[in-house]
């Protein structure tokens, strides 16, 4: 199958009597955004941890671009070009935009492993992180340390690490939380574009959002996938009204 | 080897980590609570101990000895705490390895400058000075008995106030969420002095107890300070169970080793240098079981990841 | 307010200076004590690679300071006593040629401290310090009870070892070697904090999860920071060895890393010299105050205390601008 | 500026250090190095105080001592060797109470022509192979005392003894003493670990093994912990030690756990010759105490300074290593005089501790060895 690039069988995964995950398939595809959704408690934290590697399913197998990642680590998922960015912002604060960037180019040459020559004046790294940089149009702060950086200027910053590493997957976790309305609005028409680059399985809450940019959408509910489709479908679904949209509406 | 003699080793066992768990258990606690590495705990072992042998030599009272250590170092533990240990929590390990690493430097010395450099005097009661015969005809010092009930109390003691006082609940909670303590209206700060004390009073008392069957001295915390670690990280940190469980492995791991590796190596060696060899890998015993714990268990038996 | 860099030449400087002048006003002991100071500084410098770039505060690393100077004492005393080490299956003599030993310091404490790292960084935080420091304290026992080499009595040797060209046994020259290789070993680390490796290093040491994620490994990173830091920290217990004529088992106690550790909070964590200054400071405290009280020790105490508590950045930080390293 | 603060105190300890060169004639400089702070302070101190009192009572003032600590550690130690060579040019030295420290210092010391004069420490190597022109021991080789207990025990109809060390050579080199002399059976022999603090383990081996006597050889806290503890287990066979552990700054530590052991000693402070009456009425004058074993040796060593003083200049190096070979001083020991490789001929007592009002001391009870000299002097080619 060589369209699906990210395809996630039938996993399960219990803490003690709780299933976070219960039997969820899930496929991405080529050119796509594929959005999940779900109420508070759905699992899908856990989910995302699963495919990034995090946590390992207790049953079930993921594949991705072909290979059976099920047992690797996240480095190594991270090799085969899965790019991923966090919900609570996972950054060295310590360092600069660019240094932040750099650790992704370095992530990209797939290894560290150069003892005396200075990474600063590798201009190979430094264009890769740069371009990156402009990218998510943060050019202005290349120099500002994180941990100084606004909440929303930290989400550009983890795309722009996921974008360094040029994968072949992107997910993203609540890339939009925290965001101003000017900054989703950005940030939306960005993704937007990104999909021709990578296709994106997107975790988000904001619905403008996910109408505006899914091709498909997946509802998680206690563990369970109940419903995948295109906006419309889900828009109208009976079941996905009841059990979450119902709820917002209210 | 016969089996009276087995028995009394494991026996001894137990006591040596009835003994560190009493160090162990205000160790574990102090870190669960409040997050500190804290390795000026051997200081306040010290401190309990001068404080019985002082008490001891002028009243004449063992009991008196026992309180006094417990409540001396009770107030030097809250005294140390409002004045420097309240400023690391935020910090990180490093620098509260540090600072109470300096620590450890003040107390001991100052202690000598106190007390002078020769050991210090205190004595195990009249009424426990001899032994009781066990079944089975073990010959078993009486004070050491005691010790093991002290210990078993102890434990219990903890257990229940953890589980069933006021106080109890707001150290889980502590343990649990350090801001959400905060935000039952909790004064943490006067909960963290009191838990800083109640480890200092337990280190203190275990320090008058073993002073008694030891030596008191300058620098007798620190032996027992690496043990009791030792101790905490095989149970894992912040864990009382742990700390009751590390306690007893390491008490029957060192004791055990040192009696029957000796006579092990005998069966191919010749006597004295198995002896020897015994007795070098005994020494090492509990730092191989602790390093075996943690790269199976890297958070200890009973710790949290 | 003074720069980090102009700060760092002038400590350089300042110890180059003391050395020189103590020759040349012939007071030999002044030479010997700064001789401490640079090995020591070696030593905290090895250290800081680990503690200070890669966050893993090892409370063992007296094990490797000991490992260089056993090193040391096991080749010069067969050397000394024209016994080889051993036989079979091949025949390995004994040394007294610097380079030699240093070589031998250096592969045995890295190779130490690649098996202990290779166990110790499967935990993190409270239990990384504890069990480095149970691996110290299993090398400390190892050390007291094994006969061959003194035991806890530690042993002797009588001429220091030899330096092709030099005359070791001149406290001058000797300062010079020791000082070169400081010098060189900061040069190293210095251009090791600013590589690729030294940005995944300290990218790992404040987010594990981001390296990570960017598909690099923080084990193996830290593994091989970890590796050379041992390995500087057994060159400087060679040196330390090479300085006294005499190694024993207190060069594996856990006081020993407590006080390595001591120079680099003194100087300043993660910065090129902290360990430098702070390993200054700790030897001119150690003379200063140990001349005016038999219990000098409650005064480094509270200096250590306050500086801890009150001054973040160690001396480096209280002089330069920022209250942290950069990276 | 903090750096010029630092500045200024390297030049003033530069200054300090240059201001104290040795100068006149006839003049003798002393470098103490001891044990002064840390767990082990209590014997530097006792070694430092005898030997000023000596240094006092003669009147002499030309000598001048520099004391100096050295914590236990051996590398502090070998520094201020370094120091005491180096930039106090001192000619004699004494002082270090351990072997480990010793070992580290001593070769180099006399190899740079300096003498040293130990007034505690004796390990093997330099009474045998490691022996020098310039080393004197003034107090024992450190298997004398040992070899006097196993003695003792054979003289006393010991068939069957426990013995027990801390596994380290001078704990291996005292078992090896005691089995030198002692010509009976061994019904166990354990090493135990250095600085150990609980010994109820050994304590269940020794009630089981049927001995007849039990040497133990556990200096500083490690042997008021065993005693306490035996004391309070309830087997009764007796036992012997070297004086070390039944000090008289321990002993009070130790309490009624201690009466009645026997231990060896080349020294007691009822030994009845004029010198130690003398001294131990002086001690106690001066320092408020009861003077002990390493007091006595810090006093013998300062007299026998102050004796080869009074017969040569210390320049003439040959003259005065002659002088002091001739020991001409008055011992608190009674009768001493040095053997072929600078190391004591001496007797070597039996103690017994007792109780004198409050205070915890010894008796000397008889003698183990007569003009005892030690099993290493054939190995030293002097």
């Amino acid at each position: 199958m060589p369209d699906t690039v990210l395809n996630i069988q039938n996993i399960s995964k219990s803490f003690g009597a709780l299933k976070a995950s219960d039997g969820v398939s899930l496929d991405l595809r080529e050119g796509e955004i594929h959005a999940l959704i779900g109420p508070n408690g759905a699992g899908k934290s856990t989910l995302i941890s699963q495919i990034a590697g995090k946590l390992k399913p207790d049953t079930g197998k993921i594949d991705l671009l072909g290979y059976d990642v099920t047992k690797l680590s996240i480095a190594e998922r991270a090799k085969l070009g899965l790019g991923r960015t966090f919900q609570i912002s996972e950054l060295a604060m310590d360092y600069t935009v660019l240094e932040n960037v750099m650790l992704g180019a370095l992530g990209k040459r797939g290894g560290a492993f150069r003892f005396f020559m200075p990474v600063m004046k590798d201009a190979e790294l430094r264009e890769c992180a740069q371009s990156a940089i402009e990218r998510v149009g943060l050019s202005h702060q290349m120099h500002k340390v994180t941990s100084e950086l606004s909440h929303g200027q930290r989400r550009q910053l983890e795309v722009a690490v996921a974008l360094t590493l040029e994968p072949k997957v992107f997910l993203m976790d609540e890339p939009m939380a925290g965001m101003g309305a000017e900054g989703s609005k950005m940030l939306t028409s960005f993704l937007d574009n990104l999909r021709q680059q990578a296709p994106i399985l997107l975790v988000e809450h904001d619905m403008d959002a996910v109408f505006a940019l899914a091709d498909r959408i997946s509802v998680l509910v206690y563990g369970k996938v109940i419903a995948t489709g295109n906006v419309d479908f889900i828009r109208n679904h009976d079941e996905v009204r009841r059990a979450y949209l119902g709820e917002e509406a209210a | 080897m016969s089996t009276v003699l087995i028995i009394e080793q494991i026996l001894n066992g137990l006591q040596f980590g009835v003994m560190l768990f009493l160090m162990a258990a205000g160790l574990t606690l102090i870190f669960g609570v409040m997050g500190l590495i804290n390795l000026a705990h051997g200081s306040l072992y010290m401190v309990g101990a001068f404080a019985a042998a002082a008490v001891a030599a002028s009243t004449g009272s063992f009991l008196l000895a026992l309180a006094a250590s417990l409540a001396a170092a009770a107030i030097v533990g809250a005294v140390v705490e409002l004045v420097v240990i309240r400023r690391l929590y935020d910090r990180d390990h490093l620098d509260q390895v540090l600072a109470t690493f300096a620590l450890i430097l003040i107390f001991s010395e100052s202690t000598r400058w106190l007390f002078g450099s020769f050991p210090l005097f205190l004595d195990v009661p009249k009424a426990l000075s001899g032994t009781v015969t066990l079944p089975g005809g073990i010959a078993y010092s009486s004070y050491r008995l005691m010790i093991i009930l002290v210990g078993v109390a102890v434990a219990i003691g903890l257990f229940l106030l953890i589980s069933k006082t006021r106080i109890g609940m707001r150290i889980r909670a502590g343990e649990n969420d350090r801001e959400m303590i905060g935000a039952l209206g909790v004064d943490i700060s006067k909960l963290y002095t009191l838990v800083f004390a109640l480890g200092a009073a337990l280190a203190g008392l275990s320090g008058a107890l073993v002073g008694a069957i030891q030596s008191v001295q300058v620098g007798m915390g620190e032996p027992v300070l690496i043990l009791a670690f030792v101790v905490i990280v095989i149970g894992g940190i912040g864990s009382i169970k742990g700390a009751l469980v590390g306690a007893l492995l390491v008490g029957l791991t060192d004791t055990l080793g040192r009696v029957m590796l000796p006579l092990f190596f005998a069966n191919f060696m010749e006597q004295s240098s198995a002896t020897s060899v015994g007795s070098s890998l005994a020494s090492m015993s509990i730092y191989i079981l602790m390093a075996a714990v943690l790269i199976f268990k890297p958070t200890g038996l009973f710790g949290r990841a | 307010m003074i720069s980090e860099r102009f700060l760092n030449y002038t400590v350089a400087l300042l110890i180059l200076g003391m050395a020189l002048g103590a020759w040349v006003m012939d007071e030999p002991f002044l030479i010997t004590l700064t001789t401490k100071a640079v090995i020591l500084a070696l030593a905290g410098v090895g250290l800081n690679l680990a503690l200070g770039q890669g966050g893993l505060i090892s409370l063992g690393h007296a094990a490797f300071f000991g490992l260089g100077g056993y090193a040391m004492g096991v080749l010069a005393s067969h050397a000394q006593n024209f016994t080889p080490i051993m036989e079979t299956p091949f025949l390995i003599e004994g040394t007294n040629s610097m380079p030699i030993i240093w070589l031998v310091a250096i592969v045995v404490s890295s190779f130490f401290a690649f098996v202990i790292g290779l166990f110790s960084l499967r935990t993190s935080g409270v239990y990384f310090i504890m069990v480095t420091l149970a691996f110290g304290q299993m090398l400390y026992y190892f050390s007291i009870s094994w006969p061959a080499y003194g035991g806890e009595d530690g042993l002797s040797i009588y001429v220091r070892n030899s330096f092709p060209g030099l005359n070791t046994l001149d406290p001058i020259q000797f300062f010079g070697i020791c000082f070169v290789v400081l010098m060189v070993v900061i040069y190293g680390v210095n251009r090791l904090t600013h590589s690729s490796f030294g940005l995944a290093l300290n990218g790992a040491r404040q987010n594990a999860q981001r390296i990570r994620t960017v598909g690099l490994n923080p084990f193996k990173i830290q593994l091989i920071a970890f590796t050379i830091s041992g390995a500087i920290t057994g060159l400087a217990g060679a040196l330390f060895a090479d300085l006294n004529r005499f190694i024993s088992p207190t060069m594996f106690s856990w006081q020993t890393s407590g006080e390595i550790m001591v120079f680099i909070i003194l100087g300043g964590v993660a910065r090129l010299y902290g360990p430098v200054v702070g390993a200054a400071l700790f030897i001119l405290l150690e003379h200063w105050l140990g001349g005016l009280s038999e219990f000098w020790h409650i005064y480094l105490g509270v200096i250590l205390l306050s500086v801890v508590l009150f001054a973040r950045g160690g001396l480096i930080g209280a002089l330069s601008k920022k209250e942290n390293a950069d990276a | 500026m903090k750096i010029k603060s630092i500045l200024l105190a390297a030049v003033s300890v530069a200054a300090l250090a240059s201001s104290a060169i040795a100068e006149g004639h006839g003049k003798l400089k002393v470098g103490m190095i001891t044990t002064l702070s840390g767990g082990g302070a209590g014997l530097g101190i006792d070694v430092r105080d005898g030997f000023m009192l000596a240094i006092k009572e003669s009147g002499n003032d030309n000598v001048e001592v520099v004391i100096e600590d050295d914590q236990q550690k051996p590398d502090i130690a070998v520094q201020l060797a370094d120091k005491m060579i180096q930039s106090e040019k001192v000619d004699v030295m004494t002082g270090i109470i351990w072997s480990n420290l010793a070992m580290a210092v001593v070769p180099s010391a006399v190899a740079q022509g300096k003498f040293y004069l130990s007034p505690n420490a004796g390990p093997s190597a330099l009474a045998g192979k490691a022996c020098n022109p310039n080393y004197f021991n003034v107090a024992w080789q450190n298997d004398n005392l040992h070899e006097a207990a196993g003695a003792y025990a054979t003289e006393a109809g010991l068939k069957n003894s426990f013995i027990m060390a801390p596994n380290y050579p001078a704990g291996q080199d005292a078992l090896n003493g005691y089995k030198r002399f002692y010509k009976g059976e061994l019904a166990g022999e354990v090493f135990t670990k250095l600085g150990q603090t609980d010994y109820a383990a050994e304590i269940a081996q020794i009630r089981a093994s049927g001995a007849d006597s039990v040497y133990f050889f556990l200096p500083g806290g490690m042997g008021i912990s065993f005693m306490k503890q035996y004391a309070g287990s309830g087997v009764d066979i007796p036992l012997i030690g070297p004086a070390f552990s039944f000090d008289q700054g321990i002993l009070q530590a130790v309490g009624d756990a201690a009466l009645g052991v026997k231990n060896t000693s080349q020294w007691g402070k009822d030994l009845d010759n004029e010198t130690n009456v003398a001294f131990v009425k002086t001690f106690q004058a001066e320092y408020g105490r009861l003077p002990s074993l390493y007091a006595s040796q810090g006093f013998d060593t300062a007299n026998l300074l102050l004796s080869a003083m009074g017969k040569a200049d210390v320049k003439d190096a040959d003259a005065f290593r002659a002088a002091l070979k001739e020991a001409d001083f008055k011992s608190t020991r009674g009768d001493f005089s040095f053997g072929n490789n600078n190391h004591p001929i001496q007797d070597i007592y039996v103690r017994e501790v007792i109780k004198e009002g409050d205070v915890f001391t010894n008796k000397i009870i008889g003698t183990a060895l007569k003009d005892h000299a030690d099993a290493f002097a054939t190995e030293c080619d002097m």
